[in-house]
């Protein structure tokens, strides 16, 4: 049984990130969208790009999703600024 | 919700480009009942921001694309009479004059056809998962998110809570 | 008003049938800074005020109706933004599934782009010359204007007011 | 010199009076559109399409006027329906 998640990257925050996608082990605690992205936040070099303070949307299972979306494991969730298509 | 009993794909999201003419022709054919249709071309500006645009790259994220657009179609038909819908946005690298999207909207009456397909548009803008990367002659940049555009999306809300709700 | 240097026919009247395709290309065509290209089509219905309609004839006032789908382009030119605007309407007897009318203008933006189209249709069937007389199992009819068209027009009117008057 | 204002009628309202256009003499006392509307709807069967009751609109040279719009000799006037292209 999975005990990670799926976390996609794109535009910009791909970019600052380094990378377009990954398999991540839920850490203990964490069970939300919001949640995730703090913790993905406190990586280091380019992961500020997801930090409070930054634009930021995110998708859970291909749907937009707010914070406060409830994650689990075997979930694609996807992080990217606002979109600009059209 | 699509009454014509053929339903052909309402959303494609290719590298491609399109033929307009045929789109609109499309949604008119087979019925004798359709009264107008409303269509939206989108192309590539040589200008933005002030910059000049040689060219522009359209990144997006394949599965939810299809699936964000089809779920603004479903909106548009469940809050107007619509005959047929379809949208095309294509992706990878376009230039000046290049068409980027296509939204065609058939109905009875001009009305329903004119505000589905801003819907639609206004809607696509802000939800669907598309990110335009600019060349200029100041290097490449991704193409900031306008508040013009959330605030076009957020009419469309206001709408519903004055409607039926 | 036009900004494009070369200024083709902006109305035309006429009994022949049109290339929707070809028209919205030409609304583009030699210019980089088009983003936005809305139009209209409006199509013969087999169906009106609950009656068959075999086919219908359209009545207008030759030289009255250029004049005036003319004022009304420079009415939505003076109001939108516009690089170009193309509007074609048919006379002539035509049956259901035949396009009626064409209404395209082409912007840097698609707010200015929808509005302008929409205006232009709205102001078109309140101020255009034209009537329709229909066909149906019940004999020839003409078709009774709609308060609808009225008040889609006067919303129009409001706007102006609100803005710089 | 001309005495005479062109009249047009479209529509139904050109089947009620039996013609599409004719070249009128402007009566003494008719000077805008509604007087000459009246004058014309006193003229018997088929002309009370012209009457005060019915839902009849006017060009003058070509252009939408109200009731109040004032004809002179070698104006065009028009009558007919409201408009229903589109």
């Amino acid at each position: 049984m999975t005990t990670t998640v799926k976390v996609l990257y794109f535009a910009s925050l791909r970019e600052a990130v380094g990378r377009s996608a990954e398999e991540f082990a839920l850490p203990a605690g964490v069970g939300t969208v919001g949640a995730l992205r703090a913790h993905l936040a406190e990586r280091g070099e380019g992961w500020q790009a997801l930090g409070a303070g930054r634009n930021v949307r995110a998708a859970l299972n291909q749907r937009m999703v707010g914070a406060e979306a409830a994650v689990a494991a075997g979930d694609e969730v996807a992080f990217f600024p606002p979109v600009t298509g059209g | 919700m699509d009454r014509s009993g053929v339903e052909s794909a309402a959303v494609s999201v290719q590298q491609a480009d399109f033929d307009v003419g045929a789109e609109i022709d499309r949604l008119g054919a087979g019925r004798r009942d359709v009264g107008a249709i409303a269509s939206f071309v989108g192309l590539v500006r040589d200008v933005n921001d002030g910059s000049g645009v040689h060219a522009m790259t359209l990144e997006h994220y394949p599965g939810m694309t299809e699936r964000a657009l089809e779920e603004i179609v479903d909106q548009a038909k469940a809050r107007w009479a619509l005959f047929g819908v379809r949208v095309i946005h294509r992706y990878g690298r376009l230039e000046p004059t290049d068409r980027i999207v296509f939204v065609g909207v058939a109905s009875s009456h001009r009305g329903d056809a004119f505000a589905a397909c801003e819907f639609i548009m206004d809607y696509l803008k802000t939800r669907a998962p598309f990110w335009k990367r600019e060349e200029t002659p100041e290097g490449a940049r991704w193409v900031d998110a306008r508040e013009t555009d959330d605030s076009a999306a957020a009419r469309w809300d206001e709408g519903v809570a004055d409607g039926q709700g």
